[in-house]
């Protein structure tokens, strides 16, 4: 599997490779078929697989509850909520469904569903186009959620999700789409379980856990830094839930110092989950005070430039972690 | 049904006597969970569906028991006419291990894969895109069955409910949606929400999909049409609605102070007038004999299985937790302290 | 409109010409917003509503000043036909502080309460309700005014479009639903979701309120029909549906590649039969030197609008922070650290 | 304002005094009207005010926007969804709409509507009537979160909740609906503002945050550890959003000593970001790891034991704290 491949792309070839392997999977979501997706995920793939990747109505509610069904008869349905913001009106099916079958019917049911979406700012679609709201569904029993940050992880975690019995929301990122590229390369999948972190600079000044395009503003923080000496081990978590608390606590044992980077809105953000786990866990090995970092309370603006004032980047990453750093 | 005859081009052909006696099965077994709760034996919401059992038996007698339905929160009667086993259903409602979530569902949460019931479901016209889901689905797994959803009055208001047969309608599925109007929903009078019984499927029809009403204090009667309707869903593979009128005799729920909003002997008046079993009963269908050997049977019946369940155990504190993922997850969650 | 007639008892009564320059502005102002975004002096999502401007400024032209409007995505020209200025909408566009949310809603949330623009609403069908909520409110509040939304044909198939028609007919509300059914859901066509130009009518007719159909390359049509519903609703206090017949000419935004599902010269085409600016010029309404005279106030009109527009300044980053509660409780906040 | 009122009644009441003295608040939901509520909290009103106390059908989407409408038109409705766990059918309007219109407008638009709902596990009717869902709107930006605790609390926290201009998600008990009584007594509210925190208790051996029916266990657990020398401070929230820290900083730097209780799951729920706020901010005033109790990862089950073995109790809360306490 040679060559580079967009962000987009990867899941793309993901779909289309589980589709090829599995006859059982379907995909299902708004302009995927005729238009072949808003973001491209599924361009071309109507053609190739033939009455497999199929367009809805509007209809987010119904489209969930529709896989959910699907699953229940044996398919593994994706579906795709063109926007993540839009997920909120499908909330139900999503999280008294498919989250609690397997327990409500005490285990006679799986729910093997993805439920694909893009998340991120910088597209100027404003307020309802721009929300990461991840964390909801970290915090309901069920779920699984992955937020991948590489090609690579956007290939093989899609692939991993698709294959996952427990049903999967898989966060994607609109603002990488077109701008990670690189190569699939072989499954780099987690020697210990399927839900790795993993540490992709390694340091020992400050612990830096991120995920999805977060990574990228944490790792270019992370070089600035390094010039002045400070050396970030930066974490991609890869997975909000479950979070992989074995590489955590090394790599905060490691550092002393840790400091949470995401785009989710800070307060009650998934942030908070791992710096209480880690709070209370890992208390004795901080030698500071553990630092989030992550966009204030405040819905996105439409205009760039206001945008820019509320969400995380390098530059305020890197005077943070300074700051953690010098602590 | 008791043992529904199939072949595999046509639907089950119950008797006038199968049709009954799913109906009196359902009575009966209600009626004695209600005791239950009135004697403090069982604890929960309970939503009992005296008076409508017409619908459930006449309509899940038409299915195989292959086919597939989805429920609601009053859906004992269901479940039962599906063929699932009075036992395990009220060993659940007992919160038994037994039970057919193991004590974690409850009354509002019955689920049988084996004989096709998917499931009842709390949230109110949730399960109506479960079951247009799955018979789709089912379908393309060369499968040849069909989907019954219920749904009450009321959910027919829910906004999943109308994109549902807006998907069905684009996408085709074979769905039969039976759509229990009770009059209620809750304390909300239909009349106020969609009219005079039959408007709700004059709606259903503008969705561009087959719509039909029907009596449901006539059991045979709803089984004719829907027979013929789940037929026709079966071979075109297409979705289509059926409005059943029924009568609730009892209160919304066991909570339900329903004096409240309603005369007080509005429920027994409905028995005197609309009662399914004893329309049956009255019928040329049945024999005086049949009805009383029916009746004595499932009396029986009944009552072995609810011995039956009480002899079961109580499920273990420390399975609380578990069942919410895939087993093999688990045993890494615990591992891993996730 | 420019100077809008009323009287106390009776709608607005907006002349041929007034339809017609209302139409002319909106097109106006979407090509010149177009422009700015083709020579990189705008950013975000757009979404052009050319070729639909008959149903914008038929149906808003029989309202008066006072009466409400909530929009979809694609409402620049119902935020003109209300009476919004095209610099408060480019100031906003353009992300300034002068723009009517001061940069923080761009194209797809125009805001003038002032004019009864209650706004547009990037959550499709997702601002029916408000509509509906916002007219029942003012009955109740003693005014004598009604509410317009819009929604588009993909935004019938809406779960809360329909629980919002149910509520309507369960409630009351003078209301009056706009759906612009341009045959195209982004790419979804509305043959597969409904059926034919009139099968969202007919649907809605089974709500049990009145219903119409209406072609909407004809302005003066659209016009007719939506006042007398109007005058209807405003009597009656109940909810009323018109579908709006329209064509859509863009793709459906600026990223959209449309060529992948419609026939690449459709657009145009659409202008050629279906243009309702053509259309009325071509009516025996209007005189040429009106249409002449129309079209340079209204080019002079838009293009001084956008320079306007383009002397304001930037908000102040500081400002992204601020107004998303009241501003009592945002000093509290900021005291408090909360 | 004299005689013992149940926690129910407080509702009503602060209903009843509000419709009284502003025309302009309404009350909308389902069997609130001709029924009087499941729970009873608008018993009798729609007879009181006529008009004003309305059923809707069951479209909770449709009754929010509705709602959400009538307040940009001048009302200030109240809206009753009738177990949280339906709110999830809701969120799009709670989220995309309420919470964010003010911002969206540039000012334009308040909504001032109060979204009541009740919560807890505890009556028996399973995995879609008992989930504690407030931390999803605490990560709202626009939303306020309120959840009392007490009888007074009832009353005055929904009637300064429906007087509120901001959206406000208001969580009620349904286990206190009918256990819990008390005096209204005069408004006790915040001397410095309107959504301070209350001590509930004094002690200074370890401060424990809680809120809802949760202060009353964790009030039962600090007087059993009183027993032995362990003085507890608790501290009721009140407002799950915004939350009091100079109360809780004052606690807690007093006692060296965090615990977080509640009854949301524990895995991203409102003691997270409780916790880390504490940790990064308190960071040198902990003598021990902070400590969250709360539900596990699990829907709530319909079997009373099974319920039981999983929500935080009196008991669970006592030995937790004498942990802590030891630390
Ligand atoms: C989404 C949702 N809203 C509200 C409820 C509460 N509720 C349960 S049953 C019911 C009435 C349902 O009426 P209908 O659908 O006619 O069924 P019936 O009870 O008459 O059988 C209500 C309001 C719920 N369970 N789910
Ligand atoms: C709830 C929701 N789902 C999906 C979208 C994405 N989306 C925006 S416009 C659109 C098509 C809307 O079609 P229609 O209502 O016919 O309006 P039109 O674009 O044709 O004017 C879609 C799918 C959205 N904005 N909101
Ligand atoms: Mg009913
Ligand atoms: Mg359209």
């Amino acid at each position: 599997m040679a060559g580079e491949l967009k962000y987009a792309e990867a899941i793309r070839r993901a779909l289309a490779d589980e589709l090829a392997s599995d006859p059982n999977v379907v995909v299902m979501g708004q302009e995927i078929e005729a238009l072949g997706g808003v973001f491209t995920a599924t361009q071309g793939l109507a053609e190739s697989f033939e009455g497999r990747v199929l367009d809805t109505p509007l209809a987010e509610s119904a489209t969930v509850g529709w896989a959910i069904g699907a699953a229940m008869a044996g398919l593994r349905p994706v579906v795709e909520i063109m926007f993540m913001d839009f997920i909120a009106t499908a909330m139900d099916q999503i999280v008294n469904g498919a989250a609690k079958l397997r327990y409500m019917s005490g285990g006679q049911i799986t729910v093997p569903i993805v439920i694909r979406t893009p998340s991120d700012a910088g597209t100027g679609h404003g307020p309802q186009h721009s929300q990461h709201l991840e964390t909801w569904f970290a915090h309901v029993p069920g779920l699984v959620v992955a937020m991948p940050s590489t090609v690579p992880d956007a290939y093989w975690m899609l692939r991993q999700s698709i294959r996952d019995d427990n049903p999967v929301v898989f966060v994607e990122s609109k603002y990488l789409y077109f701008r990670e590229s690189g190569e699939i390369g072989p499954e780099s999948r987690g020697t210990a379980h399927p839900y790795e972190a993993r540490i992709v600079r390694n340091g020992h000044s400050v612990t830096v856990v991120t995920a999805g395009r977060m990574v990228a503003e944490s790792l270019a923080a992370a070089e600035s830094l390094a010039v002045d000496g400070i050396e970030c081990e930066v974490v991609d978590l890869r997975f909000i839930w479950p979070y992989d608390r074995e590489t955590l606590a090394q790599s905060i044992e490691r550092t002393n110092r840790l400091m949470i980077v995401h785009e989710a809105v800070q307060d009650f953000g998934w942030g908070s989950e791992i710096c209480s786990w880690a709070a209370s866990e890992l208390f004795y090995s901080l030698d500071a005070p553990i630092r989030r970092l992550a966009t204030p309370r405040a819905p996105i603006p439409f205009a760039a430039h206001l945008e820019s004032a509320l969400v995380p980047n390098r530059t305020i990453i890197e005077s943070a972690v300074r700051d953690l750093a010098m602590h | 049904m008791t043992t529904p005859e199939e072949t595999p081009s046509s639907r089950s052909r119950p008797s006038a006597l199968d049709l009954y006696e799913t109906m009196v099965r359902i009575r009966e077994l209600e009626t004695r969970i209600e005791s239950l709760h009135y004697s403090g034996k069982m604890h929960g919401s309970f939503h009992s569906s005296m008076g409508q059992e017409g619908a459930a038996a006449g309509v899940i007698g038409c299915l195989r028991s292959t086919d597939l339905v989805t429920s609601t929160h009053r859906g004992h009667g269901h479940a039962v006419a599906k063929g699932m086993s009075p036992t395990t259903i009220v060993a659940e409602l007992l919160g038994l291990q037994a039970g057919s979530s193991g004590g974690k569902g409850g009354s509002m949460h019955l689920h049988d894969i084996g004989c096709g019931f998917l499931g009842e479901n709390a949230i109110v016209a949730g399960g109506v895109p479960w079951a247009a889901g799955a018979a789709w689905a089912s379908r393309r797994l060369g499968k040849d069955l069909v989907a019954v959803s219920f749904v009450g009055d009321g959910g027919a208001a829910q906004g999943v409910f109308a994109e549902t047969l807006r998907m069905a309608r684009t996408w085709g599925t074979p769905l039969l949606v039976a759509c229990e109007n009770n009059h209620l929903a809750h304390s909300m009078p239909v009349e106020r929400t969609f009219g005079e019984p039959g408007s709700i499927a004059a709606w259903a029809a503008g969705f561009g999909i087959r719509a039909e009403y029907v009596a449901g204090d006539d059991v045979f009667g709803v089984h004719r049409i829907a027979a013929e309707m789940i037929d026709e869903v079966r071979i075109t593979g297409r979705a289509a609605f059926l409005e059943v009128e029924v009568w609730r005799v009892r209160a919304h729920s066991l909570n339900d102070p329903d004096y409240r909003y309603l005369p007080r002997d509005l429920g027994k008046s409905h028995l005197q007038t609309h009662d399914p079993i004893a329309n049956a009963e009255r019928s040329p269908e049945l024999s005086d004999a049949e009805i009383a050997a029916a009746r004595e049977r499932v009396t029986q019946e009944i009552a072995d299985a609810i011995e039956a369940a009480f002899e079961g155990q109580a499920a273990a504190e420390s399975l609380a937790t578990s069942g919410v993922y895939t087993e093999a997850f688990e045993r890494e969650a615990q591992l891993r302290g996730w």
